[in-house]
């Protein structure tokens, strides 16, 4: 008969949870008492997880729609191409400058974050721009949706504008999402309790509208 | 309690096990050439399955028997040999067992769907609709007309939305609802449907196909036995979809030539 | 009680001395050509209907009688109708018999009630295809209550069995009282005609509609022919 | 849903108002038991569906008293016409497999428990998790919804082909409005589901208590790890499924619809739409829900099983393993759904190899379910018998698998009523006999309140004889080539088999009737069932070691602390046979060797 196939109590911070994110909780030592513990500072980053859960969803989204696309082209005889309006390319660069004033405004904050109030200007002045960029991306989408009306093409008028109003007009609502994210991110700012993870998340979520984009424009440009 | 529970998980095995081995519900007798295959894929499937199942609900009854509520100073055994065991034998004998099953099928599969049809196989158009099937036979002249779905009305009776009045090929096709073939002679079915997605299912033949909307495949097949057997829809097409069907008629070759001219005379 | 008694004797009285007064419009149905010859309908699909039938029924888009008649042709006052805006009291049905529908034309006055039997022992479906009016398709199993309905606007409405894909049929709905369907070879006769000045319509489901013109004046029979040229295809 | 916001489940305070408490909650247990009342009203729903379905195969064309009270178009004088019966079939399934087969192992247990088990107060997006009940819950409402409309349901079944699904209602009864809210509830059911897996996820990575490595999680907790990874993938891919067929159906488009469809003598106005692509969208998802229905089955079945074994199962790890190697082949496997389908008949071939390899993790688990019950001290309960029963349940079920996988012997079996009893009884009786083994174990700490074990053993007895007794004819039925999803048996060739048929609608009937004690259990239990102990079961996770019903911050302010692997019996200690997660008392083995 063989004893204590299971070992003591781990302390080894390696083998506690959280361990993937050092430096939110898994602090203090256990109290091998036995008891349930007094609760002591725990605040794990549920929201840089999750983050990553929601870009995944978002992605097999667009992963059916273009499985769909390929499908629907390669069954049909139907499929007109067309010109994707020129000022989407005018858009994609909005959305590229968006990103990196996103960055220059998360490291402002970053450094504001260590050194408290360290100059007068706002840390929240890059946000500002890159809402900006952001609602102007989505209003030249718009310019584009009504160029293409103006051309006659409508959701249902061809397979392909079809899915080219399908498929932007789903990442539009999902960079409208993105600029509701950054809105949260400059009010919490604003009353300075914004959490570090948050801003991240926000940002990685904005960043992904933008790769999502460019692999949109790439697979419009290539299948309409 | 457990004894009981043991029994009846016995008593059920065997009793599901019973009108297999007798037979009671069986697939009609097979009809075509390339049947012999799916059936022999089919006992030999259930022979394994059937081992499968009857030695996992024994073996669960046997255990349930033996290690309920025993006494206090029984002892915790584990299962010689441990998970290591049980892992490598699902891997070798189950997963060899169904690949090897699934290995021979391919040959069955094959013989319907990855051959050509031969080149004087008889070709005959069916077509689908809500809900019934019409079956077409090119006729004299060898060509099936050109359809015009259009002009399909089934008021009065143009199935298939054909045109003769402007186009020769299509005035000598024979229409059917019936679906008429020679004994022993190679039939190259056309599917067609004609609006949402139909089935055609004959158990006889050994013969299941979707029909697809927009897309026209097709299936050879020959049947060995003259008689009268059923074509069913087994895809789910709407509120008549029950009630979907028509018949299958083998005859022998004279018969089949004396039907076609009847149906041209009609 | 015995005033409503004199004057509903009274109104009897006026109805039937205007019957008197009122003419008639008689004719025939015809066709030229050769119309093209009606399939006979393989109900093989559903055996209790099948047996019904010694010989298969043909198709009935065109009925044809003796004398180059045509049957099944509605002939009704377009213009001119007297239409009080009355609906027929009685109700008119529509049969389902042996996977056949019986009448295969059913005409019928705006906002009139029919109803629709099922005779057979296997589930008919009824789904009348209009455009103006509410569409609607409904299944009935055999022993189950008449369906009753009724159309609010005119129109020519085909009505199929969605369950047996042959049975066809029509049902004519009509802004007038006065019509007929030409039957035994092609005959029809619109009675009980008010004098004035008509325009009537024969409405064949395959052939179109042809028109003619007439004038009633008292009692009297006016003879109106339809001829129409049958399709070879 | 995308607002970051992080309301962090650890700290939100005890809600006062009742809106807030019993409605409106963010408690993920008030949550666990709403998706439960859900899921057991839907099951009640779906199962009478069943009964009116059964008996109308069964006597077909006799009047059922009172149903024309239900559709007065659907059942005149009481009689089912065909399109009623494909409606209440098509609704049937979709209630079976999306609000209770997804909702209750899932959802329900998932939310009260997975928490629980990790550790933590509650999930980290209690907000989404309110939502995702309460989208879930619309989404019933809709599907509900479409039986009051004029021509009621849909009829297209649950798998709702194209192009039948998007032509509108020149297809049939149902067919129009009827089709575009089934599409919008499952479309918001989706919604709900990703809105619940996201905090499934982030609570078992994020939210684990000190010491709780993911291979000290239970294997309930893994079990429902693994089916939200599944219900992240599969229902962001249905989702948009249906976003495009609603849009064929309201906005002319045409991505599943092909060109020159005539229906009743009319053209439709559609053009190369590809109606091959909705199969591979829906089957995409449509077999992984299988396992999104099973796979927590399988989680609470160890749960219970080990619970009432009294000792370890042979290999944790390997259990784990095989449930993720299940979920992960569930991705390649699902064209054996369309082996007939018109299909490249060499994808069939390709899509077949996967699916006879998932045999080999489904022989994995029963073989370690069954033969660690070897040497076992097996106590006997409601709880594990039900989860015994779900084990003969898998395996019956599991075995037909054999003959589906081979696309040569689907030729015969597709479409047939052997497809019909092989899902009913492998991701239907077996994952009800999963909720059921989790119900009877649980309740006790959802409620405060032991079941009745009398009730409970009677219920048991008659679910399980009546399962198989309605189920495995249907395999017979099916290897006869009886087609399945005929309203009536009407040719010559069915006539034989009906008084098959009134068997099976005999049984079904009786084992319906059986749920009624269930359900009576289940109320009166509630009210004035015995008062249960924390520990009833003297079991081992971090449920067991807080109050019963536990406080609304789960652990009373405290945090417990994990210091073994989730199952030490068979141990000795200071109480009893079993050590639990949160005792940092040192463990000696009872087992002869490890």
């Amino acid at each position: 008969m063989a004893t204590t196939v299971h070992e003591p109590p781990q302390i080894d911070s390696r083998r506690l949870a959280g361990e993937r994110h050092s430096g939110n909780g898994a602090g203090g030592g256990i109290v091998p008492d036995g008891d349930l513990r007094v609760a002591v500072e725990y605040s794990p980053p549920p929201s840089s997880t999750a983050i990553w859960v929601v870009l995944f969803a978002i992605t097999m989204m667009f992963a059916a729609f273009t499985s769909a696309l390929v499908v629907r082209k390669g069954s049909s005889l139907d499929w007109q191409t067309f010109t994707l309006p020129s000022v989407l390319y005018f858009n994609t660069l909005v959305l590229v400058i968006s990103s990196v004033t996103l960055e220059l405004a998360r490291r402002r904050i970053a450094s504001f974050m260590v050194v408290l109030r360290s100059q007068g200007e706002s840390p929240a002045r890059w946000l500002y721009v890159t809402l900006f960029l952001g609602v102007l991306f989505v209003a030249g989408q718009y310019v584009a949706w009504s160029q293409l009306r103006a051309e006659g093409l409508y959701l249902a008028t061809n397979p392909s504008s079809s899915f080219f109003y399908l498929l932007t007009v789903t990442h539009a609502l999902h960079v409208l999402c993105g600029l509701g994210g950054l809105i949260y991110v400059i009010r919490k700012l604003s009353k300075s309790v914004l959490r570090r993870n948050q801003l991240d998340a926000a940002a990685r979520y904005w960043h992904f509208m933008g790769i999502l984009w460019l692999y949109l424009l790439l697979l419009l440009r290539m299948k309409l | 309690m457990a004894k009981f529970f043991a029994v009846t998980i016995i008593v059920i095995a065997i009793l599901s096990a019973i009108p297999i081995l007798r037979h009671t519900w069986v697939a009609p007798e097979d009809i075509s050439t390339h049947g012999a295959l799916i059936d022999e894929q089919m006992s030999e499937t259930m022979a394994e399955a059937g081992i499968s199942f009857l030695a996992a609900q024994f073996v669960l009854a046997i255990f349930i028997w033996k290690f309920s509520n025993p006494g206090p100073d029984a002892k915790l055994k584990n299962f010689p040999g441990g998970a290591k065991g049980l892992v490598i034998a699902a891997i070798l004998v189950v997963g060899v067992e169904v690949m090897a099953l699934g290995i021979f099928g391919v040959k069955a599969w094959a013989n319907v769907y990855l051959t050509p049809p031969s080149a004087d196989a008889l070709p005959i158009q069916v077509q689908a609709g809500q809900f019934a099937y019409y079956f077409r036979y090119a006729g004299a002249d060898g060509k099936f007309g050109a359809t015009h779905p259009e002009m399909i009305n089934e008021g009065t009776q143009n199935i298939f939305g054909l045109d003769p009045e402007h186009d020769v090929d299509a005035r000598d096709d024979i229409i059917a609802a019936e679906m008429a073939i020679p004994v022993n002679k190679e039939v190259h079915l056309l599917m067609h449907t004609k609006d949402v997605g139909h089935s055609f299912y004959v158990r006889e033949l050994r013969v299941q196909q979707d029909f697809v909307p927009g897309l026209d495949v097709s299936l050879h097949f020959t049947a060995t036995k003259v008689g009268k057997y059923e074509i069913v829809c087994t895809q789910l097409c709407g509120l008549g979809h029950y009630n979907m069907k028509a018949y299958l008629e083998v005859m022998s070759q004279p018969d089949f030539d004396n039907w076609l001219k009847q149906q041209a005379g009609q | 009680m015995r005033t409503k008694k004199t004057l509903l004797a009274l109104l009897i009285v006026l109805v039937c001395s205007s019957l008197m007064f009122a003419g008639t419009v008689s004719g025939k149905v015809t066709y030229t050509g050769t119309p093209v010859k009606q399939k006979p309908i393989d109900m093989s699909k559903e055996p209790s209907c099948a047996k019904q039938h010694a010989t298969p029924i043909t198709n009935e888009t065109v009925v044809t009688g003796p004398n180059n008649g045509l049957d099944n042709v509605v002939v009704y006052l377009s213009s001119g109708a007297p239409d009080d805006g009355q609906v027929p009291s009685q109700t008119i049905t529509y049969t389902q018999k042996g996977c056949q529908y019986i009448p295969h034309v059913l005409p019928m006055h705006v906002n009139q009630e029919f109803e629709i039997l099922n005779d057979d022992q296997t589930s008919h479906n009824i789904h009348p295809l209009p455009k103006v009016n509410t569409e609607w398709n409904k299944s009935q199993p055999p022993g189950t209550p008449p369906i009753k309905e009724k159309y609010d606007k005119p129109e020519f409405i085909p009505v199929k069995c969605n369950i047996h894909p042959w049975m066809h049929g029509w049902f004519v709905v009509l802004k007038t009282s006065h019509y007929d369907v030409s039957k035994d070879g092609g005959d029809f006769k619109l009675p009980n005609l008010p004098p004035g000045k008509y325009t009537i319509t024969a409405w064949h489901e395959d052939y179109g509609t042809q028109t003619a013109d007439v004038t009633i004046t008292g009692n009297e029979t006016k003879d109106v022919n339809f001829t129409f040229k049958a399709k070879a295809y | 849903m995308h607002d970051m916001s992080v309301h962090a489940g650890q700290h939100h305070a005890p809600p006062t108002s009742f809106i807030r408490k019993h409605v409106f909650s963010l408690d993920h247990k008030v949550i666990g038991k709403q998706y439960y009342a859900l899921a057991l009203v839907a099951a009640f729903i779906g199962m009478f569906l069943s009964w009116l379905m059964r008996i109308h195969l069964a006597w077909n064309n006799a009047a059922i008293p009172g149903l024309q009270l239900l559709s007065k178009t659907g059942a005149p004088g009481g009689v089912m016409t065909p399109e009623y019966y494909l409606q209440l079939m098509t609704m049937h399934g979709t209630i079976m497999v999306f609000f209770v087969l997804t909702t209750a192992p899932f959802a329900a247990f998932g939310n009260y428990f997975l928490p629980i088990q990790v550790g933590a107060e509650d999930m980290p997006f209690p907000r989404f998790n309110m939502m995702s009940f309460w989208v879930t819950f619309t989404a019933f409402l809709v599907l509900m919804s479409s039986f009051f409309l004029g021509d009621g349901p849909t009829l297209g079944g649950w798998t709702q082909y194209a192009p039948l699904n998007a032509v509108g209602s020149v297809a049939g009864p149902g067919q129009g409005l009827g089709v575009v809210l089934w599409m919008a509830s499952i479309a918001l059911f989706c919604v709900g589901q990703l809105l619940g897996s996201l905090n499934f996820i982030t609570t078992t990575l994020d939210l684990r208590v000190k010491g709780l490595s993911l291979m000290r999680l239970p294997l309930s907790a893994w079990a429902w790890f693994i089916t939200s990874c599944m219900g992240l993938t599969a229902f962001a891919v249905l989702m948009p499924a249906c976003i495009l067929a609603i849009l064929d159906h309201v906005a002319g488009t045409s991505f599943f619809v092909a060109s020159n469809l005539v229906i009743n003598d009319q053209i439709q106005p559609h053009s190369g739409g590809s109606t091959l692509l909705w199969q591979h969208l829906f089957w995409f998802f449509g077999h992984p829900e299988v396992y999104i229905a099973i796979v927590p089955g399988m989680g609470i079945v160890s749960h219970v099983l080990l619970a009432n074994m009294r000792k370890q199962m042979l290999s944790q790890r390997t259990l784990i393993y095989s449930m993720g190697a299940l979920a992960l082949l569930s991705y390649m496997v699902y064209g054996h759904h369309m082996f007939v389908s018109g299909m490249n008949p060499y994808s069939s071939l390709a899509f077949s190899f996967p699916t006879l390899v998932i045999t080999i993790p489904s022989t994995i688990v029963v073989l370690i379910w069954t033969f660690s019950l070897y040497g076992s001290r097996l106590r006997i309960n409601s709880a594990s018998l039900f989860a015994l029963g779900f084990i003969s349940m898998f395996v019956s079920g599991g075995v037909s698998g054999f003959f589906l996988a081979q696309p040569s012997i689907d030729i015969m079996l597709h479409a047939t009523y052997f497809v019909v009893g092989h899902f009913h009884l492998v991701m239907g009786v077996a994952a009800m006999f999963g909720i059921f083994a989790g119900t009877y174990f649980w309740f006790p700490k959802m409620t405060g309140r032991m079941m009745n074990e009398t009730l409970g053993k009677a219920h048991f007895w008659l679910s399980f004889v009546g399962a198989y007794c309605i189920f495995m004819p249907f395999h017979y039925l099916g290897m006869a080539g009886n087609v399945r999803r005929y309203a009536s048996f009407v040719d010559d060739y069915l006539q034989p088999l009906i008084p098959v048929h009134r068997f099976i609608t005999v049984a079904a009937l009786c084992t319906g009737a059986a749920q009624l004690i269930f359900l009576y259990n289940l109320i009166h239990s509630r009210f004035r069932g015995e008062a249960a102990a924390d520990n009833p079961w003297e079991a081992t996770s971090l449920e067991w070691s807080t109050a019963t019903p536990p406080p609304f911050d789960n652990f009373g302010g405290k945090h417990p602390v994990v210091y073994h692997d989730p199952y030490q019996y068979g141990v000795q200690s200071s109480v009893g046979d079993y050590v639990m997660q949160a005792s940092p008392e040192q463990v000696k083995s009872d087992n002869e060797e490890k």
